[in-house]
């Protein structure tokens, strides 16, 4: 039987300083990925790209909990997962501008970030697919009885693929050591979950496979951080994997540039205020302006020399294309 | 006569068949408020409502297997998958069911269902977002293929695909969409397994698809500086297969080429380059050349990626070595 | 939410004379059904068989349950169902016999029996695949306000399918007029269900989606009856689909000559002995043991003629292959 | 030297793949207590445990899935898709994932997983039982793939499968499995891109595949009868493909057959047309034959299929033609 555990919001698992030190990182990838949208839309970077603002604590408060040889496997919406696993901001930058010396060697781009000695595994463009090579990386955790686990996000989109049902369903038959991350962001691009899900608390979901889950407010990055700790201990001690239901929001449009036309204005703005983890974070640490600014200079330069870095970066010859088809 | 662009052109072909039938309607993911992800059904949720303008999951096995469904019913579903990357998903449905539901009946059952997706290079998309898979369904019986790339050519083809009683698979080009023609003020239904072709030529035959049509267009255009005489033929329905027109062709030009996006090997271009060479044999003066992507997953880099897919200089490049063999 | 119900077993819903119709026609299918597995050890049946022995009441439970338009989708093991939904035994043996008198024109075999007449829009050789064929048509008579609903059988295997998941979904997403019927007989092929299910109770399955559920006893022709009907009842007064979980027993191999290694002889002959749904139907009515051999020779008449009809029948020509490939 | 049916071979390659590395595991549908559903894994459960010899829920892609992820981390899973047809179910993880992640992650990643399956005509399996798909993954950059005919050659190319660090699609053939065939004590390894001349001959080549090679062999025996020598080719694996045995061996006999058991529109005898006219153009003395089924969902009666799906005597047939054109 699926457990399905709603957590109260956790006090004071982290001490002032870390969670001090996760504001800091959060802020970094928020100023990373305005600036992204801001080089985009300059005409400076190719491709397709999606930010995650205004889930920045998920990305945060999950590798925080987690222990630095655990594996995680992302979605289109990466950068946010990528630069709290450890990946440097110049690697990830340098890859949105594709030059040699980004995380996936400029072969990837945005929705391919990977960072494998950093133990992220690989961004994924199409929804769900990275689920069942999570309980696989998990499978052979648990063949070689490695004290790791393996960590799937997927958004609320991604739970009415059929990949997604397989997965979780191998993940829990063979007890396998990973973790599934929901990020709820209420939205599959334009689509709302009223038109997408005919369920509306998806933690019931987990039911289906007897899966223990966990309710947690995204936008509280202890919280994120408490349940993921509890979640790891959990599928580490061979019990089975667990389900994170984290609630958070999309405070921007589904990719960069996009208009919006399906959403009520005056609701996003009223989420901007309400539910921006950064500032929420902010008034509960009682940041003075001063504080703030210096945390906001310090990630802002990070920033601003990854962009330096990229744009001095080398482009790949053209016939590099084919230099990784084959092992 | 009006100019439509090619996106419009389809939205067109969709709204018309909705407005004259009640059996007609779409689905896909993101089709309903944001007009699809290539615009393309934008406005159609304000004219035909919810019902028939229906967002759906990210279910490509269902959307297809829905479609079939509705279909087997006598509805006439146009059900979009957004790239065709995704169709990789869906492929159970299509291949052992929407094309087997007749046979395996004994005729009881027709599944009149078009599947719309496109997809395309040119924009960095990345290895999971450019595929081009048009060639594995000419490999299933009970399917039919189509692939047009001019304004005029996919609405009447489209219109055509609606109303065939078989399951077609019906594929656009994400670079087409913006690029504008004539199209007759009335809709007319194209038949399939008609080639076009879109240039007279004397020398050789280029056999085009998709995007690769306006590449040969502009390769033939250049070799006609160079004094070669370019054929171009878009045979638009790849199954059915024009061989007729094909082979009528290169029985004239004696040379032949073979272009699309999609990567070489394996690819459309081998079956073309099979029934040439069996059907004008005696008239080919060079062996067949062969246009497509090079072998290897897509690149992100844009460097890298203009290196890998085909363009109007690959065109001519094989033009140029079958003309040499001479 | 998904409602859950446990059902009662359900007394005199039907008439002892109807019971006594649904008992002939269960014994009609296992006589069929043996006399196929006969012929096919005879050498005379050609393809890739299945028989559902232990199933009956089902099959004959859910067409009482049903209005003479409703359509079903059924599986590899389709005899059951093809006859309780009105086919002529003579055609579906015909066709197992791939003659052009069969149900399918001998294109078909005893995988992918169809009689669209009769509502059996198909059995089909891939685990789960009918799923969002039964959604599709079940929303074609969403749009066209028909008052008539399409069933699917599956089996406890396909729940662990990616297109289950999707079909099902999306079914109660849009609240179309479609019944689920789960034959939870415990296997699929020679793998019980403690090594492909995380769950023991599959109707935590329809939670996942909050589809109403209804659990049946399967081995009871009338409680089957009973809960299909409701189930109707419901789907087609526009609440959504309805889940069938339905508990049964494969009492045979899963194919034909399937020496069944994997299986406890004991076990399995226990099961014969103690849920055969005939015995137990036989028991319920008392019928004297006159009766019985009336009824079993009146339908094993019925399927020597549907033999002699297939031997009689003509073989269709090599060349009639390509006939159907296109309309 | 032992014999071995290509069933035992099979078994055999993975067995001792099994006890000499850790690593190497397998997984599947009733692959456990059943032995699989044709009985190649039979035993290895006693031999290996229910840990290595692993039964799945009925979920293919989570199968290949689970696969690449367990790869990924420098296993050599080995999984098994109990039939061909099913690998629609399978190709988002094949195509987009298992193919893609060296390039995409630029090289950091490796994919050694192998994908077992089989499939073939001639049982009255009907249409969703028996189709051959091979042709599909030949247009997938970064798969390998792989079609052996005899014992030896099952063994020693599963073996290598098994070793290579890329995703292999390794296609084994229903009614080849009780076929014997003499086999080395020792397992060698066979190298990939390597084709084997079954049958040396002067007149034609055919390039045969899969079943279709007992099939040529006896349509070369059939044909010798009647003074024509014939050259049977197995190309054993399909990607890489070894052009260069392929050229030559047409180079030396002017004529050119090829023969599978899939459909022939579209399939690899398509492929291997356009290598051979391409790398043999003036040596050709008559077009390029392709044998292949017949364009059509398999019907069930056993005389509708039998005369759908290719035999000796087509291939025969074909060696006729090419050589009637000198
Ligand atoms: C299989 C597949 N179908 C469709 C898409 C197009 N697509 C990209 S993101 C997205 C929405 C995903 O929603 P969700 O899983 O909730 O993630 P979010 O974008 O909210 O982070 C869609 C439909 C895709 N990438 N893959
Ligand atoms: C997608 C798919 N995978 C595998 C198979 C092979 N197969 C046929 S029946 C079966 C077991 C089905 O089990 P279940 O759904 O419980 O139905 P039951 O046989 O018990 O009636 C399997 C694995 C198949 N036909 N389709
Ligand atoms: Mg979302
Ligand atoms: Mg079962």
């Amino acid at each position: 039987m699926a457990k399905v555990e709603k957590k109260a919001r956790s006090e004071g698992a982290l001490s002032d300083e870390r969670l001090r030190e996760l504001f800091r990182e959060m802020l970094l990838i928020r100023r990373f990925e305005e600036k992204v949208e801001e080089r985009f839309r300059a005409g400076e970077l190719p491709g397709f790209l999606h930010v995650a603002i205004g889930q920045e604590a998920v990305a945060s408060g999950v590798m925080a909990g987690l222990e630095p040889d655990d594996t995680i496997m992302s979605t289109h919406r990466a950068h946010g997962h990528t630069l709290a696993k450890g990946t440097h901001p110049n690697a990830i930058m340098a890859e949105l501008y594709g030059k040699t010396e980004g995380c996936s060697g400029g072969f990837g781009g945005s929705m391919h970030l990977y960072d494998v000695a950093n133990g992220m595994l690989g961004a994924n463009a199409v929804v769900g697919a990275g689920l069942p090579q999570v309980t696989g990386t998990a499978l052979a955790y648990q063949f070689r009885k490695e004290d790791k686990v393996a960590v799937a996000f997927f958004g609320d989109g991604a739970t009415n693929t059929g990949v997604f049902h397989e997965a979780l369903n191998l993940a829990q038959l063979w007890k396998v050591p990973a973790l599934f991350v929901l990020e709820m962001n209420g939205w599959a691009e334009s689509t709302p979950m009223s038109q997408h899900l005919p369920i509306t608390d998806l933690s019931q979901r987990a039911v289906a496979f007897g899966m223990h889950s966990i309710d947690v407010d995204g936008q509280d990055v202890e919280a994120v951080f408490t349940a993921t700790k509890e979640a790891r201990e959990y599928a580490a001690s061979g019990k089975g994997p667990v389900f994170l239901n984290v609630r958070t929001y999309r405070l921007v449009g589904h990719y960069i540039g996009d208009p919006q036309v399906y959403r009520d204005k005056d609701e996003l703005n009223e989420l901007r205020e309400t539910k921006d983890p950064i500032e929420l974070l902010r008034a509960r640490l009682e940041l003075s302006d001063d504080e703030f600014e210096q945390l906001d200079t310090e990630v802002t330069a990070i920033v601003e020399e990854s962009v330096a870095f990229a744009k001095a970066g080398t482009d790949p010859a053209p016939e590099d294309a084919l230099k990784w088809v084959y092992a | 006569m009006p100019e439509l662009t090619y996106r419009e052109a389809v939205r067109d072909a969709l709204s018309r068949a909705m407005r004259e039938d009640d059996d007609v309607f779409i689905m896909g993911e993101d089709i309903a408020e944001m007009g699809g992800s290539m615009g393309v059904t934008q406005g159609m949720l304000d004219e035909f409502g919810a019902e028939r303008v229906r967002n759906t999951p990210i279910s490509e096995m269902a959307i297809v297997g829905t479609g079939i469904g509705a279909a087997m019913q006598g509805m006439r579903p146009v059900v979009e998958i957004m790239y065709q990357d995704f169709l990789t998903l869906s492929m159970e449905q299509l291949v052992n069911q929407a094309a087997k539901h007749r046979t395996m009946s004994g005729g009881q059952l027709k599944v009149p269902l078009t599947i719309r997706t496109q997809g395309g290079a040119g924009w960095s998309p990345g290895a999971q977002h450019a595929q081009q898979f048009e060639s594995w369904f000419v490999h299933v019986p009970g399917l039919k293929v189509v692939f047009p790339s001019t304004p005029e050519d996919v609405r009447g083809l489209l219109w055509s695909a609606i109303y065939d009683d078989n399951p077609v698979v019906f594929f656009e080009h994400r670079l087409l969409y913006p690029l504008k023609g004539e199209v007759p003020d009335e809709l007319e239904p194209i038949p399939f397994g008609k080639a076009r072709i879109m240039r007279e030529g004397a020398d050789v035959t280029v056999i085009a698809i998709g995007r690769m049509v306006p590449e040969a267009l502009q390769a033939a255009e250049e070799a006609e500086a160079l004094g070669i005489s370019v054929e171009v033929l878009d045979p638009r329905t790849l199954l059915p297969l024009d061989e007729e027109a094909i082979i009528a062709s290169v029985q004239k030009t004696n040379r032949c080429v073979t272009a699309h996006e999609a990567v070489t090997r394996g690819g459309f271009g081998a079956e073309l380059t099979a029934v040439v060479q069996h059907g004008a044999f005696d008239h080919l003066d060079a062996p067949i050349e062969r246009v497509g992507a090079k072998f290897g997953p897509l690149a992100f880099a844009p460097a890298m990626e203009q290196w890998a897919v085909p363009h109007a200089a690959d065109v001519l490049e094989a033009v140029k070595r079958t003309v040499a063999r001479a």
